[in-house]
């Protein structure tokens, strides 16, 4: 379970890497720059550092992306939301 | 290759440092690079934690009274990533800020027309 | 441990903290004089530590904390270290003084507090670049001095200073990721952190063969990411921009002393960490031999294609940083000291050249274009007198701090028959470039203006004249003098 | 579009709608189909037509430097990721505990940390004690930070229209007469929740994973969260600029206080007296507690300062 999980999850960051290259809305490339954290804070206790998982999860999902989203509100880039 | 696949923290560490840097390099969207940019620092930061991890050892939190060297993981490469993802989120939020005032003054988050209409606006 | 040791550590957070207490002061003027405080202290601090440590031909380490090199922090001090310091002080002195009207013109009123933190910020950041003795004290510095450096460039807030600061922000975190997984590499084979111990497994590795290919492959990537950050060749067009757009004080400091400190690092990890024969082994020098070499001809070919004063300037320091570049890469111990002569010879003249510019535009209703600027140097004696001075060192004229740089350049090379024919013909030909720009600039300046074109007559900032006094002399110093200076980083250098 | 176009379009199954979406086709259409947007002409529209009309030979000029530039690009970025993939190739195997960073250094961390520091929590009296003085370059950034995010977007002549004044006015008055009620009454419920979670995260950083960091940014979010829900106006009742200045300088100037102290007293051999407690309790490991604090009050300033400054343009 554990060797599955070792290997699917780096496989994932990069798939969210990429996809985060490839996407062509902004707000799209937002939300998968987030699951990328929240899967990095998942690394980070398999790999036995829980103060980083406590602290990715909390700056790299929640504060990055906080700011990230209100970038693109401020830079008129969320369309198709009732935001706009 | 097999070094790789036992390695494969590290392999997938270099990639996502290859993507984040080609991100910082050629995306033109400003708010892709910044991504780019917090991609290619956490691949540096998985790379040098999966360095400290040793099979089997325990998190650096002591357990009971005497502290036995084998029987925890590397506690070093854990205080450096932390201080690490202190400096990315901080200069995130310094290029965020910054992108909002190129967009107010350019209306457009594309680097390339940016500079255009700056050197325009130079001529003038 | 004699007090006087603390005086680095002392230098340091007198900085730091004048930074944190600047947003508690009641407006600018007061932030100014408290960065005019923090630099000064610095300045005397590392004078008089200078002057102890100098002529004892001493250096010591200094534990940060309770516990010592392979476990804390730690700084280490010697002549060359001292010299550095006490340059970087005198030089952010008076880049404050020569540059404090333009401050207060460019930036708005409510901001001015938060200018002077950045400039506090970098100087302790630089200070701390030239005494830590931990690698990844140095990350976390060289990731302050790059946001207080953007933020300097952008404090102007005009359209073309915001465009500038991004692609100086882009270039820069590029170089420090570059730099952050070099160090991170380095960490995982050796397994230290700190210089002295570093130096021990390197030359181990070096020794049994061990995990040679990583270890150029960190030599690359941090010499890479700092040669990004400090403008070497290929990568150096973020500077003109960014130097050549910010406010003065900016300008000066930027190209001054920023570039400079992370050139002093890595003279400083070539020295401590990789020694100097194992760099030569792994040909890293010839790469930065040469990318100096054509750093020198790249920056002043751009130079003399500029009308703009202050771009042109900044296209010189590319020049001028190509010098050092090519010092570093003959890869010997003159050449280096050489590259550390040129650095201060550059430090005190550029910062100069920038602020008698400025004063000279500030009658001609700030047009920093060259050709308007016609007959301004009798609007402004002084100004006009400062960069006719900086002009003439930096092309090297005998007696001007400029000439003695490049006669040390010249005799580094002797030993070395391949590099001294490219170093003498580039150095000939770089003389004749920077001569091709400099010597209109000036002569625009002291020909007489036509009848319409003279702007009216600019009463001399008492600020302005001291520090334009103060470089002149200095410039003369090193230009007369060198001698002295000379041994003194000779020493320094055998003790690092 | 044509007709059949349309037809089409409205024939789409909900997964092709949402393949779509995530492809970012669907610029127009919501994920769920709703009243059709009304056609609108923003700014950008215009600002796309005076670009084309933007000199031809000055393009050319930047398209061939431009794919010069994307050329180099790409192939030193291969170049470093194949180098780099070279590298680890010769690195020590992942897991293994013949790893050269594990020597005399980590050894005297892990069992000698408890003792010299007083910390359980090995990171913390790393990062805190051993190392501290990057620590505290660390806080500086994140000081530095929030002062380059004030200097760019506080509200001055420079970044601020009339028309955005006008509007930062009447989004004020809205905010003042309508309340969501999902919003505040779960805000009510989170808020004191996470304020706690992260000031026992704060408390227990020597003890237990997190500290000051990630505790300070539990804190801020809980601060945001109010913001958002109960309007900038509340907030500023009791955290305005000068609040936001005091208290961050403040917290600093401890920080930088009890550190200089600890390197002070270190570098001459005295002693600090500073007793370290009882190992577990919340109130030992000396310095490491105050610090954290110091910490965890600057990052949840610096947080909710970022939040401010992105939205509105104060504090």
């Amino acid at each position: 379970m554990r060797l599955i999980l070792e290997l699917i999850l780096p496989a994932l960051l990069i798939v969210c890497a990429l996809a985060v290259t490839f996407s062509k809305r902004l707000l799209v490339s937002v939300v998968i720059y987030t699951s990328f954290s929240i899967i990095m804070s998942v690394i980070w206790v398999l790999l036995e550092s829980p103060d980083l998982a406590i602290t990715e999860a909390a700056v790299g999902a929640g504060v990055s992306g906080l700011l990230l989203i209100y970038t693109l509100k401020k830079i008129h880039a969320l369309k198709g939301t009732s935001d706009e | 290759m097999e070094h790789l696949l036992i390695n494969h923290y590290e392999t997938a560490a270099v990639i996502l440092f290859g993507i984040g840097f080609l991100n910082l390099l050629l995306q033109n969207n400003l708010v892709k690079k910044v991504i780019g940019f917090g991609i290619m620092d956490s691949a540096v930061y998985l790379f040098l934690a999966s360095q400290g991890y040793i099979v089997g050892r325990l998190a650096p939190i002591l357990v009971g009274e005497v502290a036995n060297a084998a029987d925890y993981i590397n506690p070093i490469p854990a205080g450096l990533v932390l201080t690490g993802i202190v400096v990315s989120v901080s200069v995130t939020a310094f290029s965020l800020a910054l992108i909002q005032r190129l967009y107010q003054k350019y209306k457009t988050v594309n680097f390339d027309e940016i500079v255009q209409l700056a050197r325009q606006k130079g001529d003038e | 441990m004699p007090f006087i040791y603390n005086f680095p550590f002392f230098s340091i957070f007198i900085c730091m903290i004048s930074g944190i207490v600047t947003p508690l002061l009641k407006n600018g003027k007061w932030a100014y004089r408290l960065s005019l405080f923090a630099s000064g202290a610095g300045f005397v601090l590392s004078g008089i530590l200078l002057g102890r440590i100098g002529p004892n031909n001493e250096s010591f380490s200094f534990m940060m904390g309770h516990f010592p090199a392979p476990w804390g922090n730690e700084l280490s001090v010697g002549p060359l270290e001292a010299v550095l310091a006490t340059t970087v002080c005198l030089v952010m002195l008076m880049a404050l003084l020569g540059g404090s009207r333009d401050i207060f013109e460019d930036v708005l009123p409510e901001k001015q507090k938060l200018y002077f933190i950045m400039m506090d910020e970098i100087l302790a950041a630089l200070l701390a670049l030239t005494y830590t003795n931990d690698i990844f004290t140095a990350y976390v510095f060289i990731e302050i001095s790059t946001i207080a450096a953007c933020a300097i460039v952008m404090a102007k807030d005009s359209s073309d200073t915001m465009v500038a600061t991004m692609r100086y922000l882009i270039m820069s975190l590029l170089g420090s990721g570059l730099v952050l997984i070099g160090i991170v590499l380095l960490y995982c084979i050796t397994g230290h952190l700190l210089f002295p111990n570093l130096q021990l497994r390197v030359l181990d590795l070096a020794s049994t063969g061990q995990y040679t290919m990583p270890l150029t492959v960190v030599v690359g990537l941090i010499v890479m990411g700092l040669g990004i950050k400090s403008a070497m060749f290929p990568f150096h067009l973020w500077l003109p921009p960014a130097h050549g757009s910010a406010t003065t004080a900016s300008s000066s400091v930027l190209s001054g002393l920023v570039v400079k400190g992370y050139i002093i690092l890595m003279i400083r990890l070539f020295y401590k960490v990789f020694t100097i024969e194992v760099i030569r082994e792994l040909r890293v020098t010839n790469m930065i031999f040469l990318f100096g070499l054509a750093g020198m001809i790249i920056g002043s070919v751009g130079a003399i294609k500029e009308g703009h004063i202050k771009r042109m300037l900044a296209y010189s320091s590319v020049a001028q940083l190509g010098y050092v570049f090519m010092g570093i890469g003959l890869g010997t111990d003159i050449g280096i000291v050489a590259a550390c002569f040129q650095i201060l010879v550059h430090a005190c003249t550029k910062p100069m050249l920038f602020s008698c510019a400025s004063a000279l535009s500030a009658g001609r209703h700030h047009n920093k274009k060259l050709h308007a600027l016609r007959g301004a140097a009798y609007e402004n004696k002084l100004a006009g007198v400062g960069f006719t001075v900086g002009a003439l060192s930096m092309i090297g004229i005998p007696l001007f701090a400029g000439f003695a740089a490049k006669v040390l350049f010249a005799s580094a090379t002797m030993a070395q028959p391949v590099k001294m024919w490219m170093t003498l013909l580039t150095l000939a030909l770089s003389t004749v470039l920077n001569a091709l720009y400099y010597i209109p600039a000036v002569t625009v300046l002291w020909s007489r203006p036509e009848e319409g074109e003279a702007g009216e007559k600019v009463l001399v900032h008492p600020a302005f004249a001291v520090s334009t006094v103060v470089f002149i002399t200095a410039v003369f110093f090193l230009g007369i003098c060198y001698q002295p200076v000379v041994t003194l980083i000779q020493n320094g250098l055998a003790l690092l | 579009m044509s007709k059949m176009a349309k037809i089409k379009k409205e024939k789409q199954t909900a997964w092709q709608r949402f393949c779509a979406w995530v492809n970012g086709d669907t610029a127009d259409r919501p994920l769920m189909p709703a009243d059709p947007p009304a056609p609108r002409k923003t700014k950008t529209d215009k600002n796309k037509k005076q670009k084309t009309v933007s000199s031809r030979k000055e393009g050319i000029e930047l398209n061939r430097f431009g794919s010069i530039y994307r050329i180099c690009a790409v192939l030193i970025g291969v170049a470093v990721v194949t180098v780099l993939m070279v590298t680890v190739l010769q690195l020590p195997l992942f897991g293994s505990p013949d790893n050269p960073a594990v020597n005399e250094v980590v050894e005297r961390y892990v069992e000698k940390g408890l003792e010299e520091t007083g910390a359980v929590n090995m990171v913390a009296g790393m990062i805190l004690d051993y190392r501290a003085f990057d620590t505290f370059g660390e806080s500086s950034v994140l000081f530095l930070a929030v002062t380059c995010v004030t200097m760019l977007l506080m509200r001055d002549k420079n970044n601020t229209s009339k028309d955005e004044d006008l509007l930062t006015a009447r989004e004020h008055v809205i905010e003042g007469y309508e309340e969501d009620i999902i919003l505040t009454k779960i805000a009510r419920l989170l808020i004191p929740c996470a304020l706690v979670y992260g000031i026992y995260v704060v408390l227990n950083g020597h003890i237990s994973p997190g500290g000051g960091f990630s505790g300070g940014t539990i804190m801020g979010s809980a601060l945001i969260l109010f913001a958002v829900s109960f309007g900038m106006i509340r907030m500023s009742r009791f955290f305005t600029y000068a609040t936001f200045k005091k208290v961050t300088s403040c917290a600093l100037l401890v920080y930088a206080a009890s550190k200089a102290y600890s390197f002070f007293t270190g570098a001459n051999h005295l002693e600090s007296h500073i007793p370290l407690g009882t190992p577990g309790a919340i109130l030992s490991s000396g310095l490491i507690l105050i610090l954290d604090i110091c910490v965890g009050i600057v990052v949840a300033c610096t947080m909710y300062g970022f939040y401010a400054l992105f939205t509105k343009g104060e504090l």
